[in-house]
């Protein structure tokens, strides 16, 4: 049985993923997806992968996430999309 | 039955492909065409050496390599093979001559290229002679189709373009088509290829299944100019009149047909045939295609394009006399590969001849040429009493061999076409040497400024036209080699 | 209906791994723009992994770290710990995913260069426009 | 020392990549020098292992010196050692006639494209030696993200054709990578030979099946057949041809290698072959394949193209080889493996050339070759016959084995397909040939378009080189495919197979 | 295309969660995946190698030869991003822009111009959209930058008992550098740690760990068989491995905090060099 908060978090994941790829501004997208990431490395420290979710808190959260805003800076916000 | 092994079919097949490079390399026309008469004695020496052996009974074997399990691309030179290796082998020093003068007197361009890939062909002809098994035939048949493609293409205009489409579409097409799929659903049945006198084919397959490939294998092999696969041969008579002469009378037709004689007698097997009685849908087809072929020779102009017409009518002879069965046909049908092939090319020859000389390619400019000519339009005569089979000629034997095969197989239908066929050879050609010769100052269409050709030409023609004659008193090894071949294959 | 609860219960990981993934693959298909798809397609990795750790999870045990590393220490007991191999399997995807998200970045970049929009509709209209020319 | 072999087959790569891209910084001159001596390494070390497989059977390393299912393991037999063999030699064969179009597509850049290029030829030869399913994911995304870098610097559209072939390539590795996931879940080991172990009590687990479809489709799409092949013309069309003269003969290889690596020695024979019955539809899909990439080849203007679309109908060839489910079948499509990397090879180096000379690719720009590259051409011709299966290049005789199989399986659309592509295949070369060979056509609207003809002339030695040892590669393996047939591939398929 | 793909995705999603319906309960300490190979792993990372994280032996020791690889990624995404994107800035020099430091005038200097002397006091160069400093930032970042490193040495060292290890320290420590390259400008950045040491870098921890596999197999043993290095470490087997184990992580911190960075300066300057966030 899962566990209620690991529930809750993977709810927000869900919810969070939809709004990545919904949002009309692709640097509000890149932040979103740096909240997703993060609350994904939430959901898997509550399961106890703490190696995988440190890293992904590190990398999923953070260096992607630079990345991603470094490559919409060079690009463009907008989007029809 | 002696069986030698000895690599000298490889070296027969690789000494013109060992010249290329030396041919691309070399640097004055004069070294080149040297060369290529240097190969071209090689090889035949090479084949005719063969020949004793072979007369004696014994059979030549070199096994290259096994491409597959049990399945090796192997060399064998039995009697009927090396009829057919004699017969092309001298005619290419002979074409080598004509070459020669035909080229240089029509100073045609990309010389060094034409020498290379007539070079190719006649190894995959003798290859194709020497094949011991189906794969190794295809190979060298497949080998063959390429190395005549650019020579069939060798004026590189939009005519020749679209011939030689044609040419690789029914030759490449219908091998792909037919032949392979044949092949392979042979092979996995059987599982192998070998040629053997009596076939290995017996037991395997139901007799609708037999039908339909001996049909593929007779219409895949495009190159024996079978109807409705004939209309390639005409389209090819773009190609410089040696090559005309040489593989479109000679080798690459002559694979074709023996391709089929190959097919028939060592795959098929002739009790097989006569047993299920196909072999007599082959006789038909092949019938009507000698029938077909001469009409519509009747009706064309252009000297070069009745003649193709001719060729077709006269390799189904072939197919027709491989098919009856009986060991007399079968012999007057291998014969014919060897008596057909002088008198063509000697045909073939004199249209080259005319057209270096005259520059004309049609029969109904040719009034009068014989005075102009006469030399030329002699051999002419010569060559078609050949083709006709009408003493002196060596085609008169073959003729005779061939009737009295549909006399034996008891099949009075054949011996009709037969006959109806060399009255029509007769109708199609002996008005071209009348008109040449008969015709009164005013209605000669020739100025004086027309001569015989050079030397390089007329030397050749010569030479052919007397070997027709020759072939007439002295048939031998031809004959011999030929009733050896029906004997092995029908064993009567 | 109980039950049908108790399923979603036992399984909610697993399908919101799939929902997950699916998300990613309509940002892929569907999505016209070349960073959203970028989005989409990091969002697709993370879900496997997702699947990977939950298929690692055991009730009420321990992190796969073992307890009292150094010095004398009790017998070990497998069933104790939370299954370390996915761990590690998944640390490599993440790697993975970060490699291929800064190579697709780089790329998006470029095609921004060449055609000023990550649209990728605009852009197969500038292509055909330069093919009709 | 002989053991240490395969793991000194894929590990001096690896040590060369990285100095390479060191010494890029340091002195770029040595970067050609180390990558040619850190594949030919290879190379040595590739024959030396397909020596001892041939003599002593299939050979085994061990990662760490852990044994399976604990550690990762080697196993390099029967099936691997001759597509090792093949990848080591392609990759160096390529480097060598890739060298000048290197240097002129990449200025300032050469040492990181070295460095690439041997990273995806690691990347190949560890997808074939790996026994081990997660590993082999690994090794697939290094091959990838070094394709994906590869094929984005080409010409102008190279950017965003990469960048689709990023997306479903990713898409198609992740499948793989869940596939092996559920496998996990469902048995608890990612080594393929204890997978293997365990799939005869697995044979109606619907997870394993689930796996199979997911693997498969993931392959699939990394392969590119048919209705997924969608990357693959622009993504090897639009690049430089110094990296697709690598990628595109090995990477739809080595994906179909892994496809009869993982349906062999994973989810054996037996289950794929008798329990499941989808080996008739994936046949069709291949029957598909075949005919939809001929005749779509038929409709291109530029060679690179054409050949793309000739990849996507040879992808058909060997799936539906394989999911023939006979050992003909299956022979046919491991020999096409070979053979069609050494034809593809063959074919893209003369495009390479011809596009190096010609700075471009279109047919008409083709005119008159013959005369101006003959020693190209004649490469070229080569590659073209054996794609057709003329005998005695080496295509004959695969597609043979191929066509046997279609038809002691009774799949008689999958030969009609075969023989109807081998003609397709004909016309496409021949209208090229046709081309190349006349150039000046009698026709007069075309005098304007000579502009480059005195310009041109044949290639460097170091393309045409190449070249021609590959073309007559072409031909010694079609010679010795008995050979190879016999001794390594029959050993490579499981007994079980009829 | 929005519908083609919904249709597809739903499909897709509804037979994925039919066949997820018969997995192992969440949580299920019984299904073969939990009782095979794992316990092995947790019940001998002491014997084997003495460390008490399993995660760092299985990923570091047992199936390090994965992470090997793992690392090589990551060192071809930096490759690649440099292949892709890299350009050098005199191909089309723009204008650029200088700050009169006393006075706060900016100046645009067209190509061609006279450019004021490098390491000017007076003249500070600015990118092109600037932003005057924020003193709080910027001291912030300072200050932060120090412990942020200082973390991720222990996560690197530590990896043996804690959760971490060479990939989580190489992150942070790349991404400190990284925040330094925001906080300031990429050019300053550049200066301290630049293209040439990173590319160098990455290749080399990579390198480190490929070496420390390479020299085991020097050593008899078979590849990363860490044990072979006992005679150097002076130690036991288990030991070895520790040390061997340790070794790699410190390969794969530097070449991931080089590459991360080699990556974000490729990304955030398009290629340049020269502007960055």
């Amino acid at each position: 049985m899962s566990l209620p908060i690991d529930m809750i978090i993977l709810s927000l994941v869900v919810v969070s993923g939809i709004a990545a790829i919904s949002v009309k501004d692709l640097l509000g997208a890149a932040i979103v997806f740096s909240a997703y990431s993060f609350l994904m490395c939430l959901s898997w420290a509550v399961m106890g992968a703490v190696d995988v979710a440190f890293t992904e808190a590190t990398v999923g959260a953070g260096v992607s996430t630079v990345f991603c805003v470094a490559a919409v800076f060079h690009t463009t916000r907008r989007t029809k999309d | 039955m002696d069986i030698i092994y000895s690599a000298k079919p490889l070296i027969a097949i690789l000494v013109s492909l060992f010249v290329i490079p030396i041919l691309i390399s070399s640097r004055s026309d004069n070294t080149r065409e040297a060369w290529t008469f240097v190969a071209a004695i090689l090889k035949f020496i090479i084949i005719a050496s063969m020949a004793p052996l072979v007369l004696k009974g014994a059979q030549i074997q070199f096994t290259l390599f096994e491409v597959m399990p049990h399945l090796a691309i192997k060399l064998k030179v039995d009697s009927f093979g090396l009829l057919f290796a004699l017969v092309s082998s001298p005619l290419w020093i002979i074409t080598s001559v004509y070459s020669i003068g035909y080229m240089r007197t029509l100073k045609e361009h990309s010389q060094t290229r034409y020498y290379c890939y007539f070079a190719m062909s006649l190894s995959a002809t003798i290859g194709v002679a020497f094949s011991a098994n189906l794969l190794t035939l295809y190979l060298f048949y497949e080998m063959l189709s390429f190395a005549t493609y650019p020579l069939v293409t060798h004026h590189q205009d939009q005519e020749a373009r679209s011939s030689g489409r044609k040419y690789l579409l029914y030759i490449l097409g219908s091998s792909i088509a037919f032949v392979l799929p044949a092949m392979l659903f042979i092979y996995i049945k059987t599982g192998t290829f070998e040629f053997v006198p009596q076939g290995f084919m017996a037991g395997h397959f139901t007799h609708g299944t037999l039908l339909v490939l001996l049909l593929m294998f007779v219409f895949g092999f495009a190159k024996a100019g079978i109807m409705p696969f004939h209309s390639w041969l005409p389209a090819a008579m773009v190609a410089p009149t040696p090559v005309s002469a040489l593989l479109h009378a000679v080798a690459v037709v002559k694979v074709g047909v023996f391709c089929v004689a190959r097919v028939i007698t060592g795959v098929f097997g002739t009790k097989l045939l006569l047993s299920t009685d196909l072999n007599t849908v082959v006789c038909y087809i092949a019938s009507f295609t000698i029938i077909a072929a001469s009409l519509i020779a009747l009706s064309q102009d252009g000297l070069k394009r009745r003649l193709a017409f001719s060729t077709i009518g006269q390799l189904s002879y072939i197919v027709l006399g491989v098919a009856l069965l009986s060991p007399l046909a079968v012999t007057g049908g291998i014969l014919h590969i060897a008596m057909h092939a002088f008198g063509k090319i000697t045909l073939f020859f004199c249209a080259g001849a005319i057209f270096a000389a005259s520059g004309i390619k049609n029969i109904s400019d040719m009034v009068g040429i014989g005075k102009r000519m006469p030399i030329t339009m002699t051999c002419f005569l010569i060559g078609s009493l050949s083709v006709i089979g009408l003493p002196p000629c060596g085609g008169f034997i073959s003729k005779w061999y061939l009737v009295l095969g549909t006399l034996e197989a008891g099949k009075m239908f054949f011996l009709f076409v037969l006959l109806v066929s060399s009255l029509l050879n007769a109708a199609y050609f002996l008005p071209i040497v009348y008109r040449a010769f008969f015709c009164t100052d005013e209605e000669s269409m020739f100025e004086n400024t027309v001569n015989e050709v050079p030397t390089w030409c007329l030397v050749p023609l010569c030479i052919t036209a007397s070997i027709s004659v020759i072939l007439f008193f002295f048939p031998q090894p031809f004959l011999k080699l030929a009733h050896m071949t029906a004997q092995t294959l029908i064993g009567g | 209906m109980e039950n049908l609860i108790h399923m979603i219960g036992a399984k909610f990981n697993y399908i919101a791994y799939i929902i997950l993934m699916m998300i990613g693959l309509y940002a892929l298909i569907a999505k016209n723009n070349l960073v959203k798809k970028i989005i989409g397609m990091s969002i697709f990795q993370t879900s496997i992994i997702l699947f990977y750790v939950s298929t690692a999870y055991k009730t009420g045990k321990a992190i796969p770290i073992v307890e009292h590393g150094h010095g004398a220490h009790s017998v070990i007991h497998a069933t104790d710990y939370i299954n370390p191999l996915p761990h590690v399997l998944m640390l490599t995807a993440i790697v993975v995913s970060v490699a291929t998200l800064g190579v697709a970045l780089a790329l998006a970049i470029k095609v921004y260069r060449q055609y000023g929009t990550l649209e990728e509709d605009d852009i197969n209209s500038q292509i055909r426009i330069q093919a009709g020319k | 020392m002989v053991q240490q072999l395969p793991a000194l087959l894929i590990i001096v790569p690896l040590l060369t990549a990285l100095v390479v891209a060191m010494a890029s910084w340091i002195s770029p001159r040595l970067c050609l020098p180390l990558t040619f001596s850190g594949l030919a390494l290879s190379l040595a070390a590739s024959i030396g292992v397909l020596m001892e497989v041939i003599a002593h059977g299939p050979v085994t390393y061990t990662m760490g010196g852990w044994n399976a299912p604990m550690g990762i393991v080697y196993v390099i037999d029967y099936l691997s050692s001759p597509i090792l063999v093949v990848i080591t030699s392609v990759a160096i064969l390529n480097l060598i006639s890739a060298r000048k179009s290197v240097e002129e597509s990449f200025p300032g850049k050469t040492g990181a494209f070295y460095s690439l290029y041997i990273l995806f030829t690691t990347g190949m030869i560890g997808i074939v030696a790996t026994g081990d399913a997660f590993n082999l994911y690994v090794l697939l995304e290094i091959a990838a993200l070094t394709g994906y870098s590869l094929i984005g610097l080409g010409n102008d559209r190279a950017p965003l054709a990469s960048l689709n072939y990023l997306f479903i390539g990713t898409i198609g590795a992740s499948f793989y990578l869940l596939g092996v996931g559920y496998l996990y879940i469902a048995t608890g080991t990612l080594n393929m030979a204890d997978l293997a172990r365990f799939m005869p009590q697995m044979a109606d687990n619907s997870m394993v099946l689930f796996a199979f479809i997911i693997c498969m489709t993931g392959l699939f799409i990394k392969m590119a057949l048919f209705p997924m092949h969608g990357w693959l013309p622009n993504a090897y069309s639009f690049s430089s041809t110094a990296a697709t003269g690598v990628i595109a003969p090995l990477t739809t290889k080595v994906m179909i290698y892994a496809m009869i690596r993982v349906g062999l020695y994973v989810f054996t024979p037996a289950y794929i072959f008798n329990t499941l019955h989808m080996s008739k539809a994936i046949v069709w899909v291949a029957i598909a394949a075949i005919v939809m990439g001929s005749l779509l080849a038929l409709a291109q203007k530029s060679l690179l193209k054409m050949l793309t679309y000739i990849i996507v109908a040879e992808v058909g060839y060997m799936v539906g080889g394989f999911f023939l489910g006979n050992r003909m079948g299956i022979t046919g499509a491991t020999l096409h493996i070979i053979n069609d990397a050494a034809m593809t090879l063959c074919l893209f180096m003369a495009a390479g050339a011809i596009s190096y000379k010609l700075k471009d690719d279109s047919f008409a720009s083709m005119k008159g070759l013959f005369r101006k590259m003959p020693v190209t051409m004649i490469g070229f011709g080569a590659g073209a016959l054996a794609v057709i299966g003329i005998p005695p290049t080496c295509g004959f005789f695969s597609k043979w084995y191929l066509i046997t199989g279609g038809m002691e399986a009774g799949q008689y659309g999958f030969v009609a397909a075969l023989l109807f592509s081998s003609l397709v295949n004909a016309v496409l070369f021949f209208r090229i040939f046709e081309i190349a060979h006349f150039e000046p056509f009698a026709d007069p609207h075309d005098h304007h378009h000579h502009g480059h003809s005195e310009t041109v002339n044949e290639a460097p030695l170091s393309m045409v080189v190449p070249l021609l040892v590959v073309a007559a590669a072409l031909i010694v393996l079609g010679i010795y495919s008995g050979d190879i047939v016999t001794k390594i591939i029959q050993s490579a398929i499981p007994a079980g197979i009829v | 295309m929005k519908i083609t793909g919904l249709v597809t995705v739903i499909i897709c999603g509804a037979l994925l969660i039919f066949y997820a319906m018969d997995f192992p309960d969440f949580g299920d300490g019984t299904s073969p995946a939990s009782t095979y190979l794992s316990p092995y792993f947790i019940e001998h990372t002491i014997e084997d190698a003495n460390v008490p994280n399993i995660v760092t032996t299985v990923l570091a020791d047992y199936r390090g030869y994965d992470t090997m690889y793992e690392t090589t990624v990551v060192f071809t995404a930096g490759l690649a991003c440099f292949f892709l994107l890299r350009r050098k800035e005199s191909q089309n020099p723009p204008a650029r822009f200088y700050r009169h430091t006393p006075t706060g005038i900016t100046l645009r200097i067209e190509e061609g111009g006279k450019l004021p002397a490098e390491g000017s006091k007076v003249f500070m160069r600015i990118d092109s959209l600037w932003a005057p400093d924020s003193l709080i930032i910027k001291n912030t970042c300072r200050l932060v930058i120090a412990f942020i490193q200082l973390f991720a040495l222990y996560v690197v060292a530590h990896g043996h008992h804690s959760p971490g290890g060479g990939f989580q320290g190489g992150v942070l420590l790349g991404s400190s550098i990284i925040l330094f390259a925001i906080s300031n400008d990429l050019r300053r950045s550049i200066k301290r740690f630049n293209e040439k040491t990173s590319a160098i870098l990455g290749a080399l921890g990579v390198l480190l760990y490929a070496g420390t596999g390479f020299l085991c197999l020097l050593l008899g043993a078979h590849f990363l068989n860490y044990k072979a290095l006992a005679p150097i470490f002076r130690s036991t087997a288990a030991m070895a491995r520790s040390h061997g184990i340790l070794c790699v992580e410190i390969g794969v911190a530097f070449a991931v905090m080089a590459v991360m960075i080699w990556i974000y300066y490729n990304l955030s300057s398009a290629g340049k060099h020269d502007e960055g966030l």
